[in-house]
C-alpha cells in the first residue's frame, strides 16, 4: 500500500522540528541580519559541528539512547590537543598528532563508559550524563594536577605559573583554522570550508559502510531486542560497548575539528556543552531514541545553528537585552530535548497499548 | 553466640550500611584527625558543617517522597527551587521583613510549588521509564525559561532591580533587612568563640523531618511506599498508582521550595538566573551517600547522608589545601558526588523481584 | 535413514528441581521423516524435556539430567543451545523470537549472515566484513519455498500477519545447514484456522524431506490429523507411545489426564446453597497469555465453585478481569447489583477479595514485614489498623494492632516464621501463600477468589492450604471461587467445577464426573449441551 | 575496535602489527615535520660592542614575505620544521646573502641576531627563555577563575 502523505501525521511525527522551524523563521526578520551573513555563519558552523553530532548515531542504533557520555570523547580530543600544543606542532600535522594521541585515550574511555552503561540497563541516558560529570572531575584532576608534575610538560607557555597544571585558555594558534583555510571556496561572499565538508562526507561514507557490516547489523539487532539477539548468539554486551567506543572516538575527532575552527580552547569548560548541543541537534533533526539517520543530523545541525545565529539577535531587538536572546536560546535547546524525550516515551507507550489492543481485537473475532 | 555468627552479623551490617558509606565516613574521620596538624580549628569546621547541614537538609529530604513512590531520583528538583525563588522575590517585593518575611515567602512559594509539582507529575505519569533524564531536562528548560521571566516580570522594589534600567532582577538579591539568618540566629547558642549553633535552623529541619516521618507512617505514606516497592501489589490492593506518584512529586517540589528558602536565609542572598541549574545533583548525591537506593529511602539516610556529604565539602578545602598547598576540593567534590550517583545507578535495584 | 537406528532416541530421561521430581524415565524414539506428537497437561514436564533436548543452561545450573540422548545412535551431551544447533536440532517457541524492525531475510539469517571478507575484516576481525545481501536474499527465498508458502523476504516482521511471523521463524530454523530435528512448541496456538492448516501442510512437506519433527500441541485434532505417532507425558512419565492409527482423540485425552483413582467419596453433608451471589454474563478479559472471550457462569451463596482448564485457555483471566486488574467487558452481577468496573478498589469495597496466582509479583511486598503484608489491603480499602489524630486529618499506621493481627493469623494458619517482623521474602513458598490468604481473610470478604493456591509449594503445604480454604468456607459461610490447573484438588474441594477452554466455559461438571468427561471438555471437544463452543 | 576473530591467522597478526607500526611512524612524522618554533629576528647592536646593528635590510624566512628591519627592530616569525632558510637584502648596497640554519628540536623560542649572522660570528641563534624576565604577565593571566560548577 503506497504511503500516502497525510499532513497531520507528518506534523505529529516531527512535532519538534515543526515548532522549532516556526520559531526560527519568525525570528529571522527580527534579527535584522543580512541573509549572506546568516548563510556564511551557518556554513562555517556546519563545517565545525556536524562531525560531533554524527557520533550520536551508533549508540541510538544500538538501543542505548542519546550517549551524553560523548563528553568523554571530547575530553580525549582536548588531551590530544594539549600534547600537540605542548610540542607546538602546527598545521595539519598538529591536528593529525592530536587525533592520533586522542584515539587510544578515547577508546579506553569509551570502553569504560560502555561497560558501566551495561550495568545500568534501562537508565543508560541519565547514567551517561552523570558519567560525563564524573570524568569531568577526573579530567580536571589530570589536567590541573598531573600535567607538569607526573606527565612531563615541555612548553612553559601552556603551563600555569606554579609549574604544573594547564592554563585556563589554551591558544591553538599553530592549528587555528587549518582545515578551513586549506581548501576555502568563496561564493558570493559565503566562505565554504570544503576540506571540512570533505571530512564530513568521508564520515558519512564510513557510517553507511558500517551499517552494512556484520557488526553494524548486530548493533541494529541488539538495539531492537537484546533478548532475541542474545538467543541468536550475538555477544550483546560487547556489541553495546563497541557502539559506545566508536561514538567516543568520533566525538574525540569531532571536538578536535570544532576547537581547530574556534582557534582557542577553554581547557576546563570546552567539553561541557558538546553533549547537550549534539543531543539537541540530532533530536531537532527528527531523530528519536531508537532511530537516527544521516539526514536527521544534517537537518538538526542546520536548524539548531540557524536558531543559534538568529534568536539572540531577535531577542536583542525585541526585548532590548541580549541575554534574553541568550537565555531563550538555551531554553529552546533544553526544551527541545525534553520535548523529544517526552514524545518518544509517550509514543512508545501508545504503540505498546495499540499492539495489545490489536492482539485483543484479533483474539475477539478469532 | 559463637564467632561465626558474630562475623556474619558484622558482615551483614557492613553490607547493609554499604561499603562506599564506610569509606566516606572513614575519609571524613581522617580529615578530622588531620585538622589540628594543619592548624584548622575543629570548632569552626563543626560549626560550618552544622550550618551547611541546616542549609541543605530540606533539599535532600525533598528526595525521599519520589524515591519511595518509585519515581526515582528527582533530578527535576530545580522546579521546586524555582517555586521557592518566585515566593521569596515576591516576599521581598512586598517588603515583608523578619518572621513575616520568612513565613510570607514560604506561604507565597507553596502554591507555586503545588501547581508546578502537579504539572510535573502529570508529565512523569505519562512517561514511565527514562523518568530521570526527562526530569533533568524539564528542570533545565524551566530554569532557562525563568531566567527570561526574571527580566520581564514587573518587579519594582529598588534593591532588587538593576540600577540603570529599572527593570529586570539582579542576579543575586541581598536579604539584609529582610529575613537574613532569621532562623539561624533564632535562639543561637555560642558554644565557643567560633562555634555558633544555629538552633532555630536545626529546629526547623527537625520539624520537617518529623513531618516527613509522620507522613511516611500515615495511610497515604504507606500506600506510596508500596507503590515504590511493588506497583502491581499496590494496584491489586485498590491504590491509584498515578495519584500516589502525583502526591509524592508535589510533596517533593514543595519541600524543594521550602528547602531553597532555608538555604537562602542562611546564605544571605537569593540567587537567580542559572543558579538553580545544578541544584539537584548535590542533593541526590547526599541521599545516596546516606545509603538510599533508587526506590528505598529513609529519614535517617537523609540526615547521615547530608552530614557526611557536607562534612566532606567543608573539610576538604581547609585540610587538603593546607596539606598539599593546592585547592583539590573542587575535584574531590565532583568525583565524590557523581561517583556516588553512578554507584547507585549501576546497582541492581535493591527490591527483590 | 535406512537402517533401524532412530534419528533421535531419548532413553530414561530423569530430572528433579531441588527435590521435586519433574521427569521420570522418559523414553521414546524419533525416526527421520517421522512427525511425533507430544501431548500432556501443563506441568507434565514437556517444557523441561525440551530444555534438556536443547541443552538450555538452566538445566545444567539445576543439577543436570539423568538418562541418555542419542543422535544417530551416538550419545550426545549438550553444554549449551549452540551445541544443539550444531547437532542439527532446531526449536520454534510459542512466543516469537524475531526482531520486529528487521526484514524476513535478516531474521532468517540472524547471526549467520553471509559476509564478504576484505582487507578491513582481515585487520579488525570478521565482524567488520560487509554483508552479502544478495546471497542472503536467495538463501531466505529457498528456505521459505521449502515451506511451500509465499512470503516477501524483504517485508519487515512488524508489518507481517501473525501467521507469516511463525513461518519466518520456522524458515530460520530449517535454513541451518545441518537441521535434521525440528521441535515445534504449540506453533498453532496464535494462528487462525486457515493459517494453521497451511502450517501443518508445510510441516508435513518438511518431514517428507527427511527431517524428524516433534510437534507439541493442545489441539488434539491437529495431533491426530498430522502426526505419525503420539507420546503422552503425565506427571513427568512417558505413559503412552502409540501410532496415531491405533488410537482415538478420547483415548489420548484420557491418557493426558487419567489418574484413574476412585471419584472422591460423595461429601455426606449434602450442602444447601442460597441464591446465586455472583453471576457472570459474556465476560471478556484482555490479559496477556490468558485471553478470556465469552465466559458466563453463576456461583451460589456459600458454595466452593471451581474453575479448571488447561493453561492459556483463559481461566486465570476471569478473576483478574472481575477485579479489573486487566481491561475487561461484559456483565458481572454481585448480589444482584451490577459490579462497576475500572478500579480494584470498587470490588474490594463491595466485599470481594482476590488471592493472585502471581504470588511474588502481585501477592506480596517481598521486602516488607509480615505485618505490612497482611494488614495492607485492609488498611487501604477499609481504613482499619489506623490511629487517627486531629479528627481524622492525620491517620497513622497502628503498628500495635497490625502486630496483633499478624500474630493471630500466624498461629491460626501455623505460619513458620521468626516473628511478625520477618521480611516476606525469607519465607518458604507454602508460608508465603498462607500470608496471601491471611491478607484476604482479614478483609472478611463475602466472596473470595483464589487463583492457583497450591502452585509451586510442597505437597504437605498443599493439603494445609486446601484445608484452610475448606474450613473458612464451612465455618464462616464465605463463598469461594477457586481457579486451579490441579484437577484432583478441584475435585476434592469444590462443589461444582467449570472447565474453561479457548476463552469460554466448555462445561460445568460435578466433581464425581468421569476423567474422560473432564479430559474432553478440557480439550474443547465435548458435545456438552448448554454452551457448545463453536469450532472457531 | 578488535572484534574477536575466529581464525587468529598470521595474516591478521601481520596486518595488526603493520597498523601498530604505521601508527607510531605517523605520530613521529607529525611530531617532527609539524614542530613549529618561534624565532625572534633581531637587529640590535651588542651592548658590549661586539657587533653593530645593520642600518636597514629586508629579511625573508623560508621564502616567506620580505620584512623590513631598521636598526634596533625585532620581530617574531614562526617556523615549521627544523631547517630554516634566511634571505637578507641589505639597503647599504652589500649583495643579498642566503643562509640556512638548523633549529634544535627541543627549543620553543630562539633569538636570531642578523648582524651576528651577517658578520659570520659563531652561534648567531640561541635559545631565548621567554619566561625568565616577565613572570608578572603570566601570573595576571592565571588569576582568572578556573574550574567550574559541573
Amino acid at each position: 500500500m503506497k504511503k500516502q502523505f497525510v499532513l497531520k501525521s507528518f506534523i505529529a511525527d516531527n512535532l519538534v522540528a515543526v515548532i522549532f522551524l516556526a520559531i526560527t523563521i519568525a525570528s529571522i526578520p527580527l534579527s535584522g541580519l543580512s541573509p549572506v551573513h546568516i548563510i556564511d555563519d551557518l556554513m562555517t558552523r556546519i563545517g565545525r559541528n556536524a562531525f560531533l553530532v554524527f557520533s550520536l548515531i551508533l549508540p541510538i542504533m544500538a538501543g542505548m539512547g542519546i550517549n551524553f557520555g560523548m563528553v568523554l570523547g571530547a575530553m580525549a580530543g582536548q588531551i590530544g590537543l594539549i600534547f600537540a600544543m605542548d610540542w607546538g606542532i602546527g598545521g595539519m600535522q598538529g591536528l593529525g598528532f592530536a587525533a592520533l594521541l586522542g584515539l587510544p585515550v578515547s577508546i579506553l574511555l569509551g570502553w569504560i563508559a560502555g561497560s558501566i552503561l551495561n550495568h545500568a540497563r534501562g537508565r543508560e541516558m541519565v547514567t551517561s550524563y552523570i558519567l560525563g560529570f564524573f570524568f569531568n572531575g577526573i579530567y580536571q584532576f589530570v589536567v590541573l594536577y598531573l600535567f607538569g608534575s607526573v606527565i612531563p610538560l615541555h612548553n612553559r607557555a601552556i603551563a600555569l605559573s606554579r609549574g604544573f597544571g594547564v592554563r585556563n585558555t589554551l591558544n591553538l594558534e599553530p592549528v587555528r583554522q587549518v582545515l578551513d583555510n586549506a581548501w576555502l571556496v568563496k561564493i558570493a561572499g559565503v566562505r565554504l570550508p570544503m576540506l571540512s565538508y570533505a571530512i564530513i562526507v568521508v564520515l558519512c561514507v564510513f557510517i553507511v559502510w558500517f551499517k552494512k557490516t556484520k557488526l553494524g547489523q548486530d548493533m541494529r539487532a541488539v538495539g531492537q531486542n537484546q533478548h532475541v539477539s542474545n538467543a541468536a548468539g550475538i555477544p550483546v554486551e560487547k556489541t553495546r560497548i563497541l557502539s559506545i567506543v566508536i561514538s567516543t572516538v568520533l566525538a574525540c575527532f569531532g571536538q578536535i575539528i570544532f576547537l581547530q575552527n574556534m582557534g582557542n580552547m577553554n581547557t576546563y569548560n570546552a567539553h561541557d556543552q558538546t553533549g547537550f548541543f549534539a543531543a539537541a541537534a540530532i533530536l531537532v533533526g527528527g531523530a528519536s531514541l531508537t532511530k537516527a539517520s544521516i539526514p536527521n543530523v544534517f537537518a538538526g545541525v542546520l536548524l539548531l545553528h540557524l536558531m543559534y545565529i538568529v534568536v539572540p539577535m531577535a531577542g536583542q531587538n525585541l526585548f532590548g537585552s541580549a541575554n534574553i536572546g541568550e537565555y531563550f536560546r538555551q531554553f529552546i535547546g533544553y526544551g527541545v530535548i525534553a520535548l523529544s524525550l517526552v514524545i518518544h516515551a509517550w509514543r512508545s507507550r501508545r504503540e505498546a497499548e495499540k499492539a495489545r489492543a490489536l492482539l485483543r481485537s484479533e483474539g475477539e473475532e478469532a | 553466640m559463637n564467632t561465626t555468627d558474630m562475623q556474619k552479623r558484622i558482615k551483614e551490617a557492613a553490607a547493609d550500611f554499604g561499603w562506599p558509606r564506610i569509606i566516606i565516613a572513614l575519609f571524613l574521620a581522617v580529615l578530622f584527625i588531620l585538622a589540628p596538624f594543619v592548624k584548622v580549628s575543629i570548632a569552626s569546621s563543626l560549626s560550618d558543617i552544622i550550618n551547611r547541614f541546616g542549609m541543605n537538609a530540606l533539599l535532600v529530604l525533598a528526595m525521599v517522597p519520589m524515591i519511595q513512590s518509585g519515581c526515582g531520583l528527582n533530578f527535576g528538583l530545580s522546579l521546586g527551587v524555582i517555586a521557592g525563588l518566585l515566593g521569596s522575590t515576591m516576599a521581598v517585593q512586598f517588603g515583608l521583613t523578619g518572621w513575616a518575611g520568612l513565613f510570607g515567602a514560604i506561604a507565597l512559594s507553596t502554591p507555586f510549588a503545588v501547581v508546578l509539582g502537579w504539572l510535573y507529575a502529570k508529565l512523569l505519569n505519562r512517561v514511565k521509564g527514562e523518568e530521570m533524564t526527562i526530569a533533568m531536562y524539564v528542570g533545565f528548560a524551566a530554569v532557562m525559561f525563568m531566567s527570561i521571566m526574571w527580566l520581564i516580570l514587573p518587579y519594582s522594589s529598588k534593591n532588587m532591580v538593576w540600577g540603570y534600567e529599572g527593570k529586570g532582577l539582579r542576579t543575586t538579591i541581598t536579604l539584609d533587612g529582610y529575613w537574613n539568618r532569621q532562623l539561624s540566629d533564632f535562639l543561637a547558642v555560642r558554644l565557643s568563640d567560633n562555634f555558633v549553633f544555629p538552633t532555630g535552623l536545626i529546629l526547623f529541619v527537625a520539624a520537617s523531618c518529623a513531618v516527613m516521618w509522620l507522613f511516611l507512617r500515615s495511610k497515604t505514606g504507606t500506600a506510596m511506599t508500596s507503590v515504590g516497592s511493588n506497583p502491581d501489589f499496590a494496584r491489586a490492593s485498590g491504590i491509584d498508582i498515578n495519584k500516589m506518584r502525583t502526591t509524592s512529586v508535589v510533596m517533593s517540589t514543595v519541600f524543594g521550595a521550602v528547602g531553597i528558602l532555608l538555604y537562602q536565609q542562611s546564605f544571605g542572598f537569593i540567587q537567580l538566573y542559572t543558579a538553580p541549574l545544578y541544584m539537584a545533583f548535590p542533593a541526590v548525591a547526599a541521599i545516596l551517600i546516606g545509603g538510599a537506593s533508587i526506590n528505598k529511602a529513609s529519614i535517617v539516610q537523609v540526615v547521615v547522608g547530608t552530614i557526611l556529604f557536607q562534612g566532606i565539602l567543608t573539610m576538604t578545602p581547609s585540610v587538603i589545601n593546607s596539606l598539599l598547598q593546592t585547592d583539590m576540593s573542587e575535584v574531590i567534590r565532583i568525583v565524590l558526588s557523581n561517583g556516588m550517583i553512578l554507584y547507585a545507578l549501576t546497582r541492581k535495584s535493591k527490591v527483590t523481584r | 535413514m535406512s537402517n533401524d537406528t532412530p534419528l533421535l532416541r531419548l532413553e530414561g530421561i530423569t530430572k528433579d528441581f531441588s527435590g521435586t521430581v519433574v521427569l521420570e524415565n522418559v523414553t521414546f524414539d524419533l525416526r527421520a521423516g517421522e512427525i511425533l506428537g507430544l501431548v500432556g497437561e501443563n506441568g507434565a514436564g514437556k517444557t523441561t524435556l525440551m530444555s534438556i533436548l536443547f541443552g538450555m543452561p538452566v538445566i545444567r545450573e539445576t543439577g543436570g539430567y539423568g538418562g541418555k540422548i542419542l543422535v544417530d545412535g551416538r550419545e550426545v551431551r549438550f553444554s549449551g543451545p549452540f551445541d544443539a544447533l550444531d547437532a542439527g536440532i532446531g526449536m520454534v517457541h510459542q512466543e516469537f523470537s524475531l526482531i520486529p524492525g528487521f526484514s524476513a531475510t535478516e531474521n532468517i539469517m540472524l547471526n549467520r549472515e553471509i559476509a564478504k571478507g576484505g582487507i578491513i575484516a582481515d585487520i579488525f576481525g570478521p565482524r567488520l566484513s560487509t554483508l552479502d545481501r544478495a546471497t542472503m536474499h536467495t538463501r531466505a527465498k529457498t528456505a521459505i519455498s521449502r515451506l511451500g508458502i509465499e512470503i516477501d523476504p524483504e517485508m519487515k516482521i512488524a508489518e507481517m500477519p501473525i501467521g507469516h511471523k511463525q513461518f519466518t521463524e520456522i524458515a530460520r530454523e530449517i535454513d541451518r545447514e545441518k537441521v535434521r530435528i525440528l521441535v515445534l512448541d504449540e506453533p498453532t496456538a496464535v494462528l487462525t484456522e486457515s493459517e494453521a492448516e497451511i502450517l501443518l501442510d508445510a510441516v508435513k512437506r518438511l518431514a517428507a524431506t527427511g527431517i524428524g519433527v516433534i510437534f507439541i500441541s493442545h489441539r488434539l485434532h491437529e495431533i491426530t490429523g498430522m502426526c505419525d505417532r503420539v507420546v503422552t507425558l503425565r506427571d513427568g512419565k512417558s505413559v503412552r507411545d502409540v501410532p496415531v492409527g491405533e488410537t482415538t482423540v478420547e483415548e489420548i485425552a484420557v491418557s493426558m489426564v487419567g489418574r484413574d483413582m476412585a471419584p472422591p467419596e460423595k461429601n455426606q453433608d449434602n450442602r444447601v446453597f442460597g441464591e446465586p451471589i455472583l453471576s457472570v454474563k459474556n465476560l471478556w478479559v484482555d490479559m496477556p497469555g490468558e485471553v478470556v472471550r465469552n465466559v458466563s457462569f453463576d456461583v451460589r451463596q456459600g458454595e466452593i465453585f471451581g474453575i479448571g482448564g488447561l493453561a492459556g485457555q483463559g481461566k486465570l483471566g476471569i478473576p483478574n478481569g472481575i477485579m479489573s486488574l486487566y481491561p475487561a467487558g461484559g456483565e458481572v452481577l454481585f448480589k444482584g447489583k451490577t459490579l462497576p468496573r475500572g478500579n480494584p478498589r470498587t470490588a474490594l469495597a463491595e466485599g470481594i477479595a482476590f488471592v493472585s496466582e502471581d504470588r511474588r509479583g502481585v501477592g506480596l511486598l517481598l521486602d516488607e514485614t509480615l505485618e505490612w503484608n497482611i494488614a495492607f489491603t485492609a488498611m487501604q480499602s477499609q481504613n482499619r489498623f489506623l490511629k487517627s489524630f486531629l479528627g481524622g486529618l492525620v491517620r497513622l499506621r497502628d503498628e500495635k494492632a497490625m502486630k496483633e493481627l499478624a500474630n493471630t493469623y500466624i498461629d491460626m494458619l501455623e505460619i513458620k516464621c521468626t516473628g511478625s517482623k520477618q521480611a516476606a521474602k525469607e519465607l518458604s513458598g507454602g508460608n508465603q501463600q498462607k500470608i496471601c490468604l491471611a491478607k484476604a481473610f482479614c478483609l472478611e470478604p463475602e466472596l473470595l477468589f483464589v487463583s492457583e493456591p497450591t502452585r509451586g509449594i510442597d505437597v504437605g503445604a498443599k493439603a494445609i492450604v486446601l484445608d484452610v480454604l475448606r474450613k473458612y468456607n464451612r465455618e464462616l459461610g464465605v463463598t469461594i471461587v477457586m481457579v486451579s490447573s490441579e484437577l484432583e484438588e478441584l475435585r476434592s474441594v469444590c462443589d461444582r467445577i467449570a472447565i474453561v477452554s479457548q476463552g469460554a466455559v466448555a462445561d460445568v461438571l460435578d466433581p464425581s464426573a468421569s476423567q474422560a468427561e473432564f479430559a474432553l471438555s478440557m480439550a474443547g471437544l465435548r458435545e456438552s449441551g448448554k454452551n457448545r463452543i463453536k469450532e472457531n | 575496535m578488535k572484534g574477536e576473530q575466529k581464525h587468529g591467522g598470521t595474516k591478521t597478526l601481520a596486518l595488526r602489527a603493520a597498523i601498530g607500526v604505521a601508527y607510531i611512524a605517523l605520530l613521529a612524522l607529525f611530531l617532527v615535520t609539524g614542530r613549529t618554533h618561534t624565532v625572534l629576528i633581531d637587529n640590535k647592536a651588542d651592548p658590549a660592542g661586539a657587533w653593530q646593528a645593520i642600518r636597514g635590510m629586508t629579511v625573508s624566512v623560508n621564502g616567506g614575505e620580505a620584512v623590513e628591519y631598521m636598526k634596533g627592530d625585532r620581530d617574531k616569525v614562526s617556523v615549521k620544521g627544523q631547517k630554516m632558510r634566511v634571505r637578507v637584502e641589505f639597503f647599504d648596497g652589500r649583495d643579498t646573502e642566503e643562509y640556512s640554519l638548523k633549529i634544535p628540536f627541543i627549543e620553543d623560542t630562539l633569538l636570531l641576531s642578523v648582524p651576528k649572522l651577517a658578520e659570520g660570528l659563531d652561534n648567531p641563534m640561541e635559545p631565548f627563555n621567554l619566561y625568565a624576565d616577565n613572570k608578572a604577565r603570566t601570573d595576571a593571566e592565571e588569576g582568572e577563575r578556573f574550574g567550574q560548577e559541573p
